[in-house]
């Protein structure tokens, strides 16, 4: 395609900003789904709690942008973990009850923050001002700090579960419950973990979202579709799958729609993702 | 019966057999033995076509079904007793039965839709006394309407041979029939295979740990060590050879 | 619940919905009477779905691809309505046909999340093809299916909201009763065995993913049906996120067959009937019906996972252990 | 005594799988439950490490009544199971599934001594630290399956079916290091239905049927009398 270089330059920043968003979404479901076993549908609405509660705390209590992401990312851990506690811990399925619960969930929610929030868009302060020149494009300060805020913690959830014996007995009492159980592995506790990592960093990518974009109580809606593609993609809950997969739908929502309009680019992860699984019905990274 | 030709199946790095040939004549009990991931079950699924090979060709009487899928196999006559997914839990044992004769019940599409009409009922009727049969040979015929869940072990794994005798099959692959077995139990299986051979002209494929068991029932044995075939030849001979022994057996009888 | 309970709600829904079309008299309850009847069919082709323990999260999809391929038919390339309606079944039929050994190679959560995504995907071509689909403003005017005379009922004008009710009522009836009858026959046992033990039922002869797939079509054909059904009631289509394509409206049909109880071919029908009752009565307060019909949703999975039709059958056990002490 | 059960029943919905049972091992014993699949073993060790609720009865341990903990707390006490399939962590290194096997020690230095330990007596895995435990063979994952229930120092070692799957060298191999630990001063519960291989290896035996002790008594007795002669050896 004959796009002026500064534009690709463009179109590859945005996309990797999505990418970046998308990994922290991904990164939490898949973590949910490999240790708890369950699909957690309201984790697009865990995202767009996370982001209005930064805004209540930077916004209208005038907190730093920062501290009120970090209060924001605890306060979701800490409801993740209610979650846990009091519905899928009850869950006599491993499928369908927790699919339903969490489908309840998302209806409670979505509507709860309609009335509690209104439906007009708002938005959080951005995480930095202005831009700055690479290779002659203009970038927003702000995207490039929304990555890296990405990239670091996913690296620190990487070092967490391949370092810490925490974290190594999370990754085992996803790869066989019952083994790790008799290792002396508490189960609940690891779900607890799942679901308090897994909703932190949903609350950070809706925060980050809120920043570069607008607030709304349908916001989720989109991350969860994307999340879960990219689970899908990446391999049966592989974290690696995730990063990579969230870069690579990150990426295609970044260059698809400029290059090829919006239809092409409404159906492009779903061909992606149907193509991967025809040649890999594990995904890319997913194991046997 | 069924010929292998250079059989090879490769997962991701790992080879799990390399260059196999198996020649399986009529009306055989042959066994396929080994220690654990020698590639025995890998074999196994090869042949009933839950897998397929990276090269190679399977022929089943005179037939290439090397990518065939399991459904067109078992049309052709070779059927298999699981090791796990042994019988259809929600379903009675009599039912589990006229399951493995779906292939030979000639419903037509009235027949699938309207099961209460005349017709039906009474093709339903002679399912239900060939059932009967095969159940009474596998010894469960007091058991027909007891839910297939709820039997004993041992009379889940013979039901299991009950449903693959069903399909009509010339050749029936067995995974570990005997696992999990009481001597008793053991005694009674292998007593069936037997018959199975000696009455109903079936070829057998066994694959198996308990070399009792193995000694007592098969014509021919092929000892598999990582994926390559080391032995072929009369279970009595093989298992003196000194490969085996030092691969599968261990040097001498003491401990066990 | 013995096995006659399913004909009878079968009748009994047959029964007072006729009935309920003649007391109904104005166009209001007519409208909601007409979504009930179509959201019974979706929610009882969904379900079809389930038998073999599968769950589709985008069956909407389907129900998209119907209405749009219907009212288009209708209108661009001035096809008779009826001819229009079997054939966006047809249409979803053969895409699920399409997409059918992709998707079902995957089980459990992961067909749930590609059912999603499909969903999802459809409604964004629905929103992103103008040319075809009118973009984000939707298909506007699409006809009903018009005046017709008929052999002993004489003309009659389907236009009208009465004689539409009546006329997807039979639809609806139809499909039900080829679903029963489905349900009935022996592939549905197959269906069964392929559940229970997939690797032996091939190893008997049964073409596990065949009959995945034709289930799979089965369903479809059925969610298109309901799709044009409801394209020419509204008489315009539109794909927001909240409208009846986006991913709330699967997520509502799931909770309807979860509620009634999946295991039950009456499930759906119970569950359908009883939401969309409860949620019409909150009416009043329009915003919290999602809140209300969430919470029922979790209480129900939490504490009556066999759903409503599985009452009695709780009731019994109950019973037979307060015999037992 | 080390380790006693009274009474056991457990009922799973409707079903009675285990009837009625006691046994008892004392301390640095080889105490083996034999039966044929579905006589109620694996149930009962699931019951003794907490991962199946008891319908009736009491199980105790080093004088302390277990039946009521949570499996991570039985496991802390001291009684470790190898489950049946080896419950290894299939796409983790050798090492890290040994770690794992330590995970209720605090203590890091004395997980380093034990890794040590375990490494001295099966050489064959140190060679192997960073082999992912699913392409090992089925009998060096037991074989890992029983070093990492080592490293949590169990007082009473639980092997569901060892044998199960492995060919008869590998067998062999099993028994010599079930002796082995048991030389260390470990008691071991053995559950297998190779009866040969199980009785000549413990002083006591239990021989289970259809969720009753049937049989029970010194080992090297009821290897040599009728009924499991009839019954298990198949003579």
């Amino acid at each position: 395609m004959a796009l002026p270089f500064q534009v690709w330059v463009q179109i590859i920043i945005n996309g990797l900003s999505l990418g970046g968003l998308y990994v922290l979404i991904a990164l939490g479901l898949t973590l949910i789904l490999s240790i708890m076993g369950i699909l957690q549908l309201a984790h697009g609405e865990v995202y767009m709690l996370g982001a209005y509660a930064v805004y209540y705390l930077a916004v209208k209590m005038g907190i730093n942008v920062y501290a009120a992401i970090l209060f924001s990312m605890f306060l979701m851990a800490g409801f993740g973990m209610l979650m846990e506690r009091f519905l899928f811990r009850r869950c006599e399925d491993k499928v369908l009850s927790p699919i339903i619960i969490s489908t309840g969930l998302t209806l409670i929610l979505q509507a709860g923050a309609v009335i509690v929030f209104g439906l007009y868009e708002r938005s959080i302060p951005r995480l930095s001002e202005g831009s700055f020149e690479l290779m002659g494009v203009f970038v927003p300060k702000d995207r490039m700090v929304a990555m890296v805020i990405s990239a670091c913690m996913a690296y620190m959830l990487y070092l967490f579960l391949k370092r810490t014996k925490l974290g190594l007995g999370m990754v085992a009492s996803a790869q066989n419950p019952q083994a790790a159980q008799l290792k002396g592995i508490d189960p609940h506790k690891m779900s607890l973990l799942a679901m308090a990592i897994g909703s932190g960093f949903a609350a950070a990518g809706g925060a980050m979202a809120g920043s570069i974009l607008m607030l709304t109580p349908f916001m989720g809606t989109l991350p969860l579709v994307k999340g879960l593609a990219i689970i899908v993609l990446g391999g049966m809950g592989s974290l690696s799958g995730a990063v990579f997969g969230g870069i690579l739908i990150g990426l295609i929502d970044g260059i698809v729609p400029v290059l090829f309009g919006p239809l092409t680019a409404s159906l492009a992860p779903l061909v992606i993702v149907i193509i991967i699984l025809l040649i890999r019905p594990q995904g890319l990274f997913g194991h046997e | 019966m069924l010929k292998i030709k250079n059989l090879s199946k490769r997962f991701g790095g790992i080879q799990a057999v390399t260059e196999l040939d198996i020649d399986i004549k009529e009306r055989q009990i042959f066994g396929l033995i080994g220690p654990n991931g020698a590639g025995k079950s890998t074999t196994l699924n090869m042949i009933d076509g839950s897998l397929f090979p990276t090269t190679g060709t399977i022929i089943f009487k005179e037939e290439n079904i090397t990518h065939q899928r399991p459904c067109s196999r078992a049309g052709k006559g070779i059927a298999r007793v699981f090791q796990k997914d042994v019988l259809f839990s929600s379903f009675s044992a009599r039912e589990n039965i006229k399951l493995g004769l779906h292939l030979h019940s000639n419903l037509g599409l009235k027949e699938i839709f309207f099961p209460w009409s005349a017709i039906s009922k009474k093709k339903d009727r002679i399912l239900d006394e060939k059932a009967m049969e095969i159940l009474k040979f596998v010894r469960l015929g007091e058991k027909a309407d007891e839910m297939a869940i709820n039997l004993p072990h041992g009379n889940q794994r013979a039901l299991g041979l009950g449903i693959a005798m069903a399909t009509g099959c010339d050749m029936l692959l067995l995974d570990e029939p005997l696992t999990g077995m009481n001597a008793q139990e053991t005694d009674q299986m292998m007593e069936m295979i037997t018959t199975l051979r000696d009455e109903k002209n079936l070829t057998i494929v066994i694959v198996e740990h308990n070399i009792k068991a193995v000694l007592g029932l098969c014509d021919q044995v092929v000892v598999l060590d990582f994926g390559k075939k080391i032995a072929q030849g009369d279970p009595d001979m093989v298992v003196e050879m000194p490969n085996v022994i030092e691969a599968w057996l261990g040097a001498e009888q003491d401990a066990v | 619940m013995n096995k006659k309970t399913n004909t009878m709600i079968i009748l009994l829904f047959t029964l007072v919905s006729f009935l309920a079309g003649r007391w109904a008299g104005n166009d209001y309850l007519l409208s909601v009477l007409i979504l009930i009847a179509i959201n019974v069919l979706m929610a009882c082709s969904l379900r079809t779905i389930f038998i073999l323990e599968q769950i589709s999260l985008g069956h909407v999809g389907f129900a998209l691809i119907g209405a749009y391929s219907s009212a288009l038919m209708v209108m661009k390339l001035n096809i008779s309505f009826w001819l229009a309606l079997p054939l966006s079944g047809s249409i979803c039929a053969l895409t699920a046909l399409l997409l059918g050994y992709p998707f079902l190679r995957l089980k459990g959560i992961y067909f749930a999340i590609l059912t999603f995504m499909l969903a999802e995907s459809l409604r964004l071509i629905a929103y992103n093809w103008r040319s075809l689909t009118g973009g984000q403003f939707g298909l506007t005017d699409i006809p009903g299916p018009g005046t017709i005379g008929l052999p002993f009922l004489g003309t009659i004008d389907f236009d009208t909201m009465e004689n539409y009710y009546y006329l997807t009522l039979m639809v609806v009836i139809l499909s039900i009763l080829v679903l029963f009858f489905i349900e009935k026959s022996h592939l549905n046992v197959k269906w069964r065995a392929i559940k229970d033990a997939e690797s032996l039922a091939q190893s008997v002869g049964m073409n596990a993913i065949l009959h995945r797939i034709m289930n799979f079509v089965i369903a479809s054909f059925f969610a298109g049906i309901g799709g044009a059904l409801f394209a020419h009631y509204q008489k315009g289509l539109s794909v927001e996120v909240t409208s009846r394509f986006g991913i709330m409206a699967s997520i509502y049909l799931l909770v309807y067959v979860v509620i009634g109880g999946k295991e039950k071919f009456s499930g759906p029908i119970v569950g359908t009937i009883v939401l969309m009752m409860i949620s019409e009565f909150a009416r009043s307060f329009e915003e919290y019906r999602p809140i209300i019909i969430g919470f029922i949703a979790i209480i129900v999975v939490l504490f009556l996972p066999e759903g409503v039709t599985g009452i009695p059958e709780r009731l019994t056990r109950l019973k037979q252990q307060l015999k037992k002490g | 005594m080390l380790f006693e059960i009274k009474n056991l029943k457990v009922q799973y919905g409707g079903a009675v799988i285990i009837k009625e049972m006691s046994m008892a091992v004392e301390e640095k014993q080889i105490v083996t439950l034999i039966g044929s699949n579905g006589a109620g073993k694996t149930t009962t060790l699931k019951a003794i490490s907490g991962l199946k609720d008891l319908t009736a009865g009491k199980i105790f341990f080093r004088g302390e009544r277990i039946d009521t903990l949570q499996p991570q707390e039985i496991v802390k006490r001291g009684l470790v199971q190898v489950p049946e399939g080896r419950g290894l962590f299939p796409y983790m290194t050798v090492m890290e599934n040994l770690r794992l096997g330590a995970f209720i020690k605090k203590d890091q230095k004395k997980t380093d001594d034990m890794l040590e330990w375990v490494f001295d007596r099966f050489p064959k895995l140190k060679m192997r630290v960073a082999q992912i435990a699913s392409t090992m063979s089925g009998g060096e994952q037991q074989m890992l399956a029983i070093a990492c229930a080592l490293m949590a120092e169990p007082k009473l070692l639980l092997l569901d079916e060892p044998s199960t799957g492995l060919s008869p060298l590998m067998v062999k191999e099993i028994g010599k290091v079930v002796r082995d630990i048991n030389e260390t001063g470990t008691a071991v519960l053995l559950v297998e239905q190779n009866a040969q291989l199980a009785l000549s290896l413990a002083q006591k035996g239990y021989v289970m049927e259809t969720g009753r002790i049937v049989q029970q008594g010194d080992a090297s007795a009821l290897l040599k009398s009728d009924y499991i002669k009839k019954a298990y050896l198949g003579k």
